[in-house]
């Protein structure tokens, strides 16, 4: 049931942009979530991640809406990437476009700061020792 | 186990998956069983487990999807998860 | 004396995120800027931009300086674009990369404010009825 | 003109420059000159063209590449550019 913000294949910048783009923009903003070499100093190889597919599709869903009550968006593309993910990929991206700056910029935020506060995602870290880890952002 | 038990498959996803070595568990709840009795049920079940890993101490349930309060009543037929701390992006 | 901050082609998001990736990082942001088909209600062809150039590339690598200053930045490109542009054209790209989100949306912000706040360039709209007009935001 | 005095060829841009039909003009100025004189005797050439366009109201004048206070002195071989409200982005 992975609909249209989980993905299994990788998430491109341009895919999102383009997306969102109209001849009546004059803004478009963007956000890439990646995967880093480390983690609270620990040397990290990959990141895997899962969901709880049906209900993180549906908060997406909702946080999008969110951001369009709240600050006029229309244009909104948000995918988060599921599986095994190499340092340097893409585990998420956000992209809006707006006629001004202030709404894109402020709608990227938005949604990605609901987005890692309740979406039912989770990640498990693998380290260069070879072993693994989930993490816990409230620990 | 009553007539009026509850029978749930409790999703389970992350840690709690990892820790019972599959995706759901069943639970045998009384019939008036809430959100709360769901949590220490799974509690008490991972607790019976030989070698799980500690499960993060912050642990909120979805009844249908949505974030419910502990005090919520758990029906037959609900789709019931345990979600711990979340964690993507 | 066109430097590394105006330019006459086309600027490329993927590019700009490009020049600020790194293994290190978690996050990255970015902002375009668009030309819209319309102004104050008066539909566009295309925009005409201009500099002084010299001045406009110190100014625009101050602003790089003061976004590391204040955010902690070091990975910030940054790219506008000069001649004439059609509508859909981007205009303005800045890319922030760093170890975490917040950063890197802050800079991104900083970065397009303080660049349309003060850096010497202007621009010429041209109207689908021919004529042109210099646009002054502070009329 | 006194032998003390400044010529001064000011750098123009954009509505400026489409007024003047050319990216400078040369203004001869006395020799205590300030940003001030600049941007006035800009002003009083603007209004000898013929069929100039109404030009911004708000001016800055950079001296050496870098916004000048009205107040600050102009000197022999200074860069001077008049800044109309910039609109970039």
């Amino acid at each position: 049931m992975t609909g249209p913000h989980l993905v299994r294949c990788p998430v491109v910048a341009d895919a999102l942009l383009a997306r969102v783009g109209s001849d009546g923009h004059g803004a478009a903003a963007l956000f890439l979530g990646t995967v880093r070499d480390r983690n609270l100093g620990r040397p990290v190889t990959g990141i895997e991640y899962s969901a709880y597919e049906p209900m993180a599709e549906r908060e997406m869903a909702r946080i999008v809406e969110e951001a369009r009550d709240a600050f006029g968006v229309t244009a909104v593309a948000l995918e988060h990437r599921l599986g095994t993910l190499a340092v340097g990929e893409v585990s998420v991206g956000v992209a809006v476009g707006h006629a001004h700056r202030a709404p894109a910029l402020d709608a990227v935020r938005f949604v990605i700061e609901e987005l890692k506060r309740r979406v039912p995602i989770w990640k498990r870290e693998h380290y260069v020792d070879g072993t693994r880890e989930w993490v816990d952002p409230t620990r | 186990m009553s007539a009026s038990a509850l029978e749930i498959d409790v999703l389970l996803f992350a840690s709690f998956a990892e820790a019972f070595g599959s995706d759901r568990v069943r639970l045998s709840l009384p019939a008036d069983a809430t959100v709360a009795t769901v949590i220490a049920g799974v509690q008490a079940a991972s607790r019976a487990l030989s070698d799980a890993p500690p499960l993060p101490a912050t642990v909120r349930v979805a009844v249908n999807q949505a974030i419910a309060a502990p005090e919520q009543r758990v029906r037959a037929g609900d789709e019931v998860a345990i979600i711990p701390p979340v964690a993507g992006g």
